[in-house]
């Protein structure tokens, strides 16, 4: 299955990339997620998706626990809003 | 309730938009604004260019969950956000929330909850780029705390 | 501070208040607007004509000191009061404030404090005409109650 | 002395004149006033300009207690205010 992953503001500077398709077998958690992503690129990439500070979003849903993600799902990672 | 939710790299005409609130309803007694503007804030570092960036989709998703909120709590007769993304100047209008009510107290109770929501929970992002070098800008502390009070109003 | 305060029979722009209370300095982060409308109230006896009287002199003075208690409450750049007098009809402005302020909180704050006095200091008096005759309004508790709320938040 | 007193909206409607300048030998104090324009007009008068609800102001200030006017002041009688 097939996984968006999109990433804003200083998060999306530090990674150098604002989005991946993750290419994934089976079923897969956020945290399998931010795992398979750090191992395709960097350690560093685990620290800046898992910093205390960063929110996470499945399908424009903010997640405050580990979820599943589905096959054509949205996950976006970024740092506190800074609206208005 | 009539929503109207936009967000976009360009200005928007206050005039208009207060007079789409104002004409929905001749139940419309009150009618209250909020803009915000780029300040021109610090003397040493002047910011030159103020950058917006959004989650597409997510934000409006957002606003539209927010006004809701506030039609639940108050009588809302039309609400108008409008929200500003790209490069600003000091000076330039940011942001845009209008709401008309029968009465003035639930205008401005809703616009007011409506700001203090999205200043915490729409998804935009703000990097001043001033003389000395770009800045992501982090949530004001009490910002966070005027949006929790309206969860302790509750 | 800039203060500008007006009663008068014409109708008032918004674009312009707004304007005025944008551009008076740099530092204005957030302006908030409050605008009155006549409501079509009852469904029997519809008003026909809003009739406004008031006490020249001892208005616009009233107006003024609300002005400054406000200023000293918060932080306050512009503030712009208009109340219109004369006969007004069904849709019709009655009533503009506009405040101008660093920050949102100082803005709504000022705005719905002068609105809230407005309402039961000012001295304006409101008469209906409706198709079963003349009426002259009397001041709701609410507005009392709303006023006395800012005596007690002191 | 020369007082000018002025009314409005409702109260004006019932007493049917506007504005009346008094003219009064010596200090006189604002309920003296009262018993002086009832006195000239009517006892409805005085049972109108103190009723409960009725606010004076002398010189554009609300008054609260009875105080003593002088030459050129204007004293305004008024049912409470209805704005915005």
């Amino acid at each position: 299955m097939t996984i968006k992953i999109v990433f804003f503001a200083s998060l999306r500077e530090a990674l150098g990339v604002d989005s991946v398709n993750l290419q994934i077998s089976g079923s897969c958690s956020v945290s399998a997620l931010i795992k398979q992503l750090s191992d395709q690129h960097s350690a560093e990439w685990l620290e800046i998706l898992t910093a205390e500070n960063i929110r996470v979003a499945v399908n424009h849903d903010i997640i405050n626990e580990d979820v599943e993600v589905a096959d054509g799902d949205e996950v976006a990672f970024f740092p506190p809003v800074t609206g208005g | 309730m009539e929503k109207k939710i936009q967000v976009q790299e360009e200005t928007f005409d206050l005039r208009a938009e207060y007079d789409h609130l104002r004409s929905v309803s001749l139940k419309v007694g009150a009618v209250v604004t909020f803009t915000g503007t780029v300040r021109d804030l610090n003397e040493d570092e002047s910011v030159q260019v103020l950058h917006l960036e959004h989650y597409p989709g997510m934000t409006e998703r957002e606003l539209d969950k927010i006004i809701d909120e506030a039609a639940e709590r108050w009588d809302v007769i039309a609400a108008t956000v409008i929200h500003r993304v790209g490069d600003l100047y000091p000076g330039d209008e940011i942001v845009f929330v209008g709401m008309s009510s029968q009465h003035r107290g639930d205008a401005f109770a809703s616009c007011s909850f409506v700001m203090d929501y999205l200043k915490t929970r729409a998804t935009f992002w703000k990097k001043e780029k001033t003389e000395e070098g770009d800045r992501w800008l982090t949530t004001r502390e009490s910002d966070v705390t005027a949006a929790d009070a309206w969860d302790k109003a509750q």
